[in-house]
């Protein structure tokens, strides 16, 4: 098999623009990496980046393994592919992957049918259901960058999980326009005014009860209604979001508790709302470790998103059952192929099912366990080559490999697994 | 090295001439080649009582990029039904107005289609709708590069930059993007709405760039032609749905000062504002002035009664139209200084007075044009209704008595009102095949495609002839793309990847100096990550042939 | 063989997988023969079953008329005298077809989905989806259901003695209608979001509501006899709430209207009042109105009697 | 509706055949009666007193449809413990030719009579038959702040108003009826006439699915078909005008008969009509011909033109029976 021959050789230093970081889901490309063994970031404090760099520092030889025994990547894909081939339902998580990886999970989940959900499935869910269910109105960094004048984060600092965010959004120097940040029913410890420089005030509201209780209440603020003995600072920020020229909600639902969807309908009904008469939209954070790309590859090849199953039956979409967590809990799959191919931090869920992990080479020592075949792969952006979409939904980035570690990537193993299921079906299926 | 003799055949191929002979077309190795009647070939096909043409192309129709994937992810109750596969070689998918790529490809495929191109196509959302066109099994695709919006556009149009520069411009975006055209939605209008304008007519100024849509399509048009891309400047144009648009779709055309445009979707802007209810058909209007702008050609958009969505670029007229939105949903999004979207499902009612009459006006604008070169079938699809109901469709062009029965169950002002009564005319199937296969093809610039000539691709589609016109068109005997058998009574037998069109454009390099300044202040991105390099669209395209188009107009040579 | 009006089927042990039980209505089932229903195929996994795998088969004959009027009368009116409206959906004179189904069945989905006539007993625990999409005819559950227990029924009458997950009365993915008709009794405890989106019919819940009672609920009346979860009401546009047990804590986006509406709480009282329980004993005078959800359109009510 | 006499050509001669009971003579002839639409009502209110004034503005001007477009009355008054919300109330008919006409009466009688009148609500007042809107439209009254509720199966608007809140059900249901039974009371003088009359009117309210629907129920304009002036349809009964008895062509009075009334009943059904005419016929027999009524006669049209005949014999055999 061929290992990823894209990107550049080791060594080589990427400028500005040319490396696309992969682990969070604003795909940062403004600052240079320096290759080798060691890879060294300049530009950015980042600290996922820099974390998930570290995971690649002096990688060893990752080689695959069956029940925690080593073999060579033939034996364990022949291994992988009989357990598949002996699964009746097998469930297909983690999804850490990027498009073309995507693209080949897809086929192989084809071939006896299976359940796909993602690793951050369950935080998917608030914004997946929001937009099946009403909609969404959404705005995307540059717009931000550009024309924001009011930004409200809603029950998030942005920064815990997205710390480029508020540099991401800062304007051109020299071109800024008075730009104040909210933050609304985010606890504590927000970042403060020296933390983004550029806007021109930053402050925080935090009303009585909790984060329904607070979009509910600014909902009806903003509709005009009589409150009887509303907090002030709640009115004042209505009235300020109603005046604003471009107002932009900013919610992470991976933050939000139990029926998060509901906080997203109140919010894009208060969007659509204060559209009627000035402009505003939002930006959703999430869709970190490849799950923006699961979500949107998976919903343009079969027609529903995540958390759906595919097959000969055709294609079902079930967001309460088809949630990882439950399958293995109730034992409604008999196997579990998991894949996370970006960082170590995504370790499969431990069950006594088969298990076949495609995983960050350091996952190894989490996979040696009888039950469980581990097959090493490549990360998008590192060593491999691959495409991300983006967390705002619509841009999607090229990622280069940096430098090469002779790992297979999930597009070829995900293949490999095909082949070794299907002769027949394959063979007819053209140039692939 | 494969032959294949399709024998016997009725062939109409209007861009040879052909209408309706009796002849063989053979193929060799996917194209179509001259052989001696002597000539052994490998497969033979005995086509009496079939009608042939070339594969079917759709040149304006959403299957993929961010808003229709937005679009599937919104409807999931549109997606439950599974239509039962046919052969194992089709894989799960499944939707009705937005359905799956893979899905789009096969119900293409076995409507005898063999190219689609998507004609809103975001700079920044190029990626993805390079992608998901990928996806798209079988037919060969492509796309329009949406410009006419963009902040730097309107920036540099704003301080009255030189034409060439702005030529420079858009052949960057379209090397670029990997694009087949250029389109522009709602000219600045997009970009308008985003400052809070909520109207923009023809010659009114942008709130904040002070420039016209007027000038927005002039120079895009000017632009094109001077790099001598061959699809015309996509026009979709100013105040879509509104009541009594005839007047700035008139004023779009003189806008164009006689270069070639492609008015997009042209049902939607042929209303006028009589009759009791302020509503009525500018078909007539609108056709007697194309009629006589040979630079001009359209497609229609016909609306179709049922269920869809309407997804748009243009986000000005969705959002103004968001509440009449059924099932109520909405998605909208402003799109980074670029563009803009706008997701609204619709479902057309057969005893809604507007809705039949833009049933009408549909049918009346093909049925008066003179000239079928100039007009091609479409549904904009999802907008006007699902791809799959263009067999409905031709039959209701060549079928009056169809038309009739269809016009009675509608409003019964329409059917007592309408022109459409008037009109007699049925159209053959060279004028069918003209519509949807030649015209199209000439209009892209695509030479060995939509035509049976000798060298032309063997994308080749197969009906048995029938009374029944939707019948006929709605499952082909068989479907060849380049030479393949590809589908069989609707049954799918081979799902070879597409390939991907595009042109290639000189122009000065120096441009890129300036998309980079911008991108530096402006934009989200890396300007290098705003270029689709060759590998990269290879991957996009999932591997696909690669149909590059050189064109040279013009700009200036690297 | 002759046709049978009805059958018992047996569950003889768990599936390996979720099976997808829609599609197996007692109408279907009438006509046919021992072997034709044990041919009849169920999706589990990614493959279909044939019921015969699954399930004993017997039927029900000499008893079927006498239990589907059972089924009935019983479901309804445990507390109270009269005939309840809502259960005279079987008025014709022929007994309706009837389908028991006897086990743990809760791994089995979609139990009665579609059903628009005949009687549905299950004397045991049913998956989730229960009655989806049911249009009239009646199901009565012995045990527990799961999630989404007559989401997007139309008409008839589902009765669960045990507890419902979440979602009850609810909504599929992208559905903009919960509960259209009909009339779901719950005489066990209600999970969380239960009513949500839900648009016409009664649920009546004799245990305690979860979180989110009503969430997003478009119209229609849902009565609970017991404690009510946090955020009751959340983004309710219009329909009625009545508590006939512990009242919940108003949220702030609710206010309280003051207009006599002592007809309209009549009527309503009127027809809870054949559920029996806490339910036959609301109070004549009229209660305490609030009005909400003001985030959106507030258009809903909540009704605190005493 | 008044019942028009074909003409008096056309009318049966003095009757041969009549029967004689406690002195008063029943003619041997019928009521002829038609096909009409109808609905049933409840009204209801804070007490009875606002339950009959909205019942009374409700079926005003609603004698004959000639001109009123329905003929309206009030059935019956409703005790607290018969009505759907526990109210006293009103049980009101009304009666139209055709569907479409009493949905609209219906509509406008409502709308400007009891939707107006203080603490009301209104109800179907029968299960069966086609729907006709009752609240359907009238919540449009409230703006858009109307609520609809579904009860056991039937649909509520609630439009909040001055007072409150009206609680109008959905629909009520229209159903087939006979219209224009009737008995005519033939006199020695007008006290004896309304006397008869008045005791008639009394018996008969008993008989539920019945409404008499002229003032006090009783019409002394009884009418034939047809006029000597083209323009109009129909004109004084000259047959039963005891001032025109010397004069017209043909008189069914004798000169001891100096005043006559008539009784027009409206029902749901044939045999509530009967049963009503029975009741009238029973009661002036009762009062004895010493009372001053002394015949009672019907009218009719010889039989061609209604399909509802009314035989006064018959009437009193069943009631023998």
């Amino acid at each position: 098999m061929n290992t990823t021959s894209n990107g550049a050789a080791g060594g080589a230093a990427a400028q500005p623009g040319t490396w696309t970081c992969p682990f969070c889901s604003l795909l940062c490309d403004g600052f240079a990496l320096e290759s080798g063994p060691v890879l060294q970031l300049h530009g950015s404090d980042c600290p996922r980046a820099r974390s998930g760099l570290a995971t690649f520092d002096d990688l060893g030889i990752a080689t695959p393994s069956v029940d925690g025994a080593g073999r060579d990547l033939d034996a364990a894909l022949d291994a992988a592919a009989a357990r598949l081939a002996a699964a009746r339902l097998p469930l297909f998580g983690g999804l850490a992957a990027d498009v073309q990886g995507m693209r080949a999970l897809y086929r192989l989940a084809n071939v006896g049918g299976a359940i796909l959900d993602h690793a951050h499935g369950e935080a998917m869910m608030p914004a997946l259901r929001m937009l099946q269910d009403r909609g969404q109105m959404f705005t995307t960094l540059a717009e931000i960058r550009n024309r924001a004048d009011l930004i409200v984060c809603i029950g998030t600092d942005a920064v815990s999980s997205y710390p480029e965010f508020f540099r991401r959004c800062a304007p051109a120097e020299g071109h800024e326009a008075a730009c104040r940040v909210v933050f609304l029913a985010a606890g504590d410890g927000m970042p403060a005014a020296d933390d983004i420089p550029w806007a021109s005030a930053v402050e925080s509201v935090r009303p009585a009860g909790d984060i329904f209780d607070t979009v509910a209440m600014l909902a009806a603020l903003l509709d005009g209604r009589r409150i009887p003995d509303p907090d002030g600072a709640l009115v004042a920020l209505a009235d300020a979001m109603r005046s604003a020229r471009y107002c932009v909600i900013v919610w992470e639902p991976a933050r939000l508790p139990p029926h998060g969807a509901l906080v997203g309908e109140t919010l894009l009904r208060l969007l659509m709302n204060l559209n009627r008469k000035t402009r505003a939209g939002a930006l959703t954070l999430g869709g970190n470790d490849g799950a923006q790309t699961a979500n949107g590859a998976m919903s343009w090849l079969s027609g529903l998103p995540l958390r759906s199953r595919v097959g000969p039956q055709g294609v079902d979409h079930d967001p309460l059952q088809y949630a990882s967590a439950r399958l293995l809990d109730e034992r409604a799959v008999d196997l579990l192929l998991w894949v996370a191919s970006f960082t170590p931090d995504l370790p499969p869920p431990q069950t006594t099912l088969p298990r076949i992990v495609l995983g960050h080479p350091a996952l190894a020592a989490a996979c040696a366990q009888p039950g469980t075949v581990f097959i090493p792969v490549a990360t998008p952006g590192i060593n491999a080559d691959g495409h991300l979409l983006r967390a705002d939904s619509v841009v999607s980035l090229p990622l280069y490999a940096m430098r090469d570690d002779g790992l297979p990537n999930v597009a070829e193993v995900a293949r490999a697994l095909l082949a070794r299921l299907t002769s027949g079906v394959a063979a007819k299926e053209g140039a692939q | 090295m494969t032959t294949i003799r399709l024998k016997g055949g009725r062939v109409y191929d209007p861009a040879n001439g052909v209408d309706g002979e009796v002849r063989d077309i053979c193929i060799r190795d996917g194209r179509i080649v001259a052989l001696h009647p002597q000539d052994k070939v490998d497969t033979e096909y005995d086509l009496a009582g079939c009608v042939v043409m070339a594969g079917g192309i759709d040149l304006h129709t959403h299957i993929g990029g961010g808003k229709v994937n937005l679009a599937r992810m919104m409807l999931p109750e549109d997606h439950r039904l599974n239509r039962p596969r046919d052969s194992l070689l089709e894989l799960a998918s499944t939707g009705c107005c937005t359905p799956g790529t893979l899905e789009t490809g096969y119900r293409y495929a076995q409507m005898g289609y063999t190219a689609a191109f998507e004609p809103a196509m975001l700079a920044t959302n190029a990626r993805q709708a390079h992608m998901e066109m990928g996806d798209t099994p079988i037919l060969d695709h492509g796309a329009y590069v949406m410009l006419g919006n963009e902040e730097l556009f309107l920036e540099m149009l704003a301080r009255g930059e030189d034409p060439q520069r702005i030529r420079d411009y858009v052949g960057w975006s379209i090397n670029a993007s990997r694009a087949m055209g250029v389109k522009v939605v709602n000219p600045g209008g997009i970009s308008a709405f985003k400052f809070n304008q909520r109207k923009l007519d023809v010659d009114e100024d942008h709130v904040h760039w002070q420039v016209t849509p007027r000038q927005v399509v002039h120079s895009l048009a000017r632009a094109l032609s001077e790099l001598g891309v061959p699809h015309p400047l996509h026009i979709h144009a100013s105040n879509l749905g509104v009541a009594g648009n005839i007047d700035s779709t008139l004023a779009t055309i003189d806008a164009l000062e006689g270069l070639p445009g492609h008015l997009t979707h042209i049902q939607f802007h042929s209303y006028g504002r009589e009759g009791p209810k302020k509503f009525s058909s500018a078909a007539r209007q609108l056709v007697e002035r194309v009629n006589a702008a040979p630079n001009v050609s359209i497609d229609v958009g016909q609306i179709i009664f049922g269920q869809t969505v309407t997804a748009s670029g243009d986000t000005m007229r969705q959002f103004a139209n968001a509440d009449l939105g059924s099932p109520r949903k909405y998605v909208g999004g402003d799109i980074e200084c670029d563009a803009g979207c706008g997701v609204v499902p619709f479902r057309y009612r057969e005893q809604s007075y507007v809705n039949a009459l833009q049933w009408a006006i549909g049918l009346e604008i093909f049925l008066l044009m003179d000239d079928p070169w100039r007009v091609v079938l479409t549904t904009d699809h999802p907008n006007g209704g699902p791809f799959t109901s263009y067999p409905h469709l031709i039959k209701l062009l060549m079928d009056k008595s169809f038309r009739d029965e269809q016009l009675a169950r509608l409003h019964p002002d329409v059917a007592a009102m309408a022109d459409l009564r008037e009109i007699r005319r049925e159209l053959s199937l060279y004028e069918i095949a003209i519509m949807t296969r030649a015209a199209p093809a000439r209009l892209l610039g695509l030479t060995d495609r939509g035509q049976l000539g000798i060298g032309a691709a063997a994308d080749i589609a197969v009906y048995r002839e029938e009374a029944d016109r939707e019948a006929m068109f709605a499952t082909p005997e068989y479907v060849f793309k380049d030479g393949r058998l590809v589908a069989r009574k609707g049954r799918i037998e081979a799902v070879p990847v597409g390939g991907t069109h595009f042109v290639e454009t000189d122009y000065d390099p120096a441009i890129e100096k300036t998309v980079e300044a911008y991108a530096d202040r402006h934009a989200s991105m890396s300007w290098r990550h705003m270029k689709i390099g060759t590998d990269e669209l290879c991957s996009c395209s999932n591997g696909g042939a690669l149909l590059a188009c050189k064109v040279h107009g013009r700009g200036r040579t690297l | 063989m002759s046709a049978t009006r009805g059958w018992c089927l047996r569950l003889k042990a768990q599936p390996d997988f979720r099976v997808d039980f829609g599609g197996v209505l007692p109408a279907r089932l009438a006509g046919m023969t021992a072997d034709e229903v044990a041919r009849v195929e169920v999706r589990h996994g990614n493959a279909m079953l044939a019921l015969g795998e699954l399930f004993d088969i017997a039927t029900l004959d000499g008893e079927v008329g006498a239990g589907a009027a059972d089924a009935i009368n019983q479901s309804v009116v445990e507390a109270s005298s009269g005939m309840h409206p809502a259960a005279t959906t079987q008025g014709h004179a022929e007994p309706p077809s009837e389908l028991r189904l006897e086990g743990d069945l809760s791994r089995f989905d979609a139990i009665g989905q579609g059903l628009d006539g005949g009687v549905l007993r299950i004397d045991g625990a049913v998956g989730d989806r229960l009655g989806l999409s049911m249009r009239a005819g009646d199901i009565r559950v012995q045990g527990a259901a799961g999630q989404l227990a007559g989401c997007e029924m139309a008409g008839g009458l589902i009765e669960i003695a045990g507890d419902v997950g979440d979602f009850a009365a609810g909504v599929l993915p992208g559905s903009m209608d919960g509960m259209r008709g009909g009339t779901l009794i719950v005489r066990g405890n209600a999970g969380a979001r239960c009513g949500d989106r839900m648009r016409r019919g009664t649920v009546v819940l004799h245990g305690d509501a979860g979180d989110f009672l009503a969430s997003r609920l478009v119209a229609g009346t849902i009565a609970v006899a017991g404690r009510v979860g946090a955020h009751c009401g959340y983004g309710m546009r219009r329909g009625t709430l009545v508590f006939a047990g512990p009242p919940p804590a108003a949220p702030s986006s609710f206010v309280s209207t003051h207009q006599d509406i002592v007809v309209f709480w009549t009527l309503l009282r009127r027809s809870l009042a054949y559920h029996g329980g806490r339910f036959a004993a609301l109070p004549e005078c009229a209660p305490r109105r609030l009005v909400g959800d003001l985030a959106v359109d507030g258009k809903g009510e909540w009704l605190l009697p005493g | 509706m008044s019942n028009p006499q074909e003409t008096t050509s056309a009318m049966n001669p003095a009757p041969t055949n009549s029967v004689t009971l406690n002195g008063v003579t029943i003619d041997g002839t019928f009521a002829e009666a038609f096909p009409m639409k109808a609905t049933r009502v409840l009204i209801t209110a804070h007490n009875e007193t606002w339950a009959r004034n909205a019942a009374v503005s409700m079926t005003g001007f609603a004698t004959s449809v000639i001109a009123c477009g329905c003929e309206a009355g009030i059935e019956r008054m409703l005790g607290a413990d018969e009505t759907p919300d526990g109210r006293p109330g009103v049980s009101v008919l009304l009666f139209s030719m055709s569907g479409k006409e009493l949905a609209k009466q219906l509509e406008r009688r409502v709308g400007q009579c009891v939707l107006t009148c203080p603490t009301t609500a209104i109800y179907a007042g029968l299960d069966e038959g086609e729907a006709i809107a009752l609240g359907r439209n009238l919540r449009f009254f409230g703006d858009g702040w109307q609520i609809s509720k579904m009860i056991d199966g039937k649909r509520y608007w609630r439009v909040p108003v001055m007072d409150g809140e009206f609680v109008a059900q959905e629909t009520t249901a229209l159903v087939k009826a006979v219209g224009g039974g009737n008995l005519l009371l033939l006199a020695r003088d007008t006290d004896a006439a309304l006397a008869g009359a008045e005791a008639a009117v009394e018996a008969m309210r008993a008989v539920r699915g019945t409404i008499m629907p002229f003032p006090g129920g009783v019409v002394r304009s009884g009418s034939k078909v047809g006029s000597k002036y083209p323009a109009l349809m129909a004109s004084t009964n000259d047959a039963f005008c005891p001032a025109l008895t010397p004069l017209a062509k043909h008189s069914e009075l004798d000169a001891d008969t100096r005043c006559v009334m008539e009784i027009v009943i409206d029902g749901l059904t044939e045999a509530d009509v009967a049963a009503s005419m029975r009741a009238g016929i029973e009661a002036i027999v009762a009062r004895g011909a010493a009372a001053g009524v002394t015949r009672i006669s019907a009218g009719n049209y010889g039989g061609k033109l209604g399909p509802f005949h009314f035989h006064l014999h018959k009437l009193i055999g069943e009631g023998a029976a």
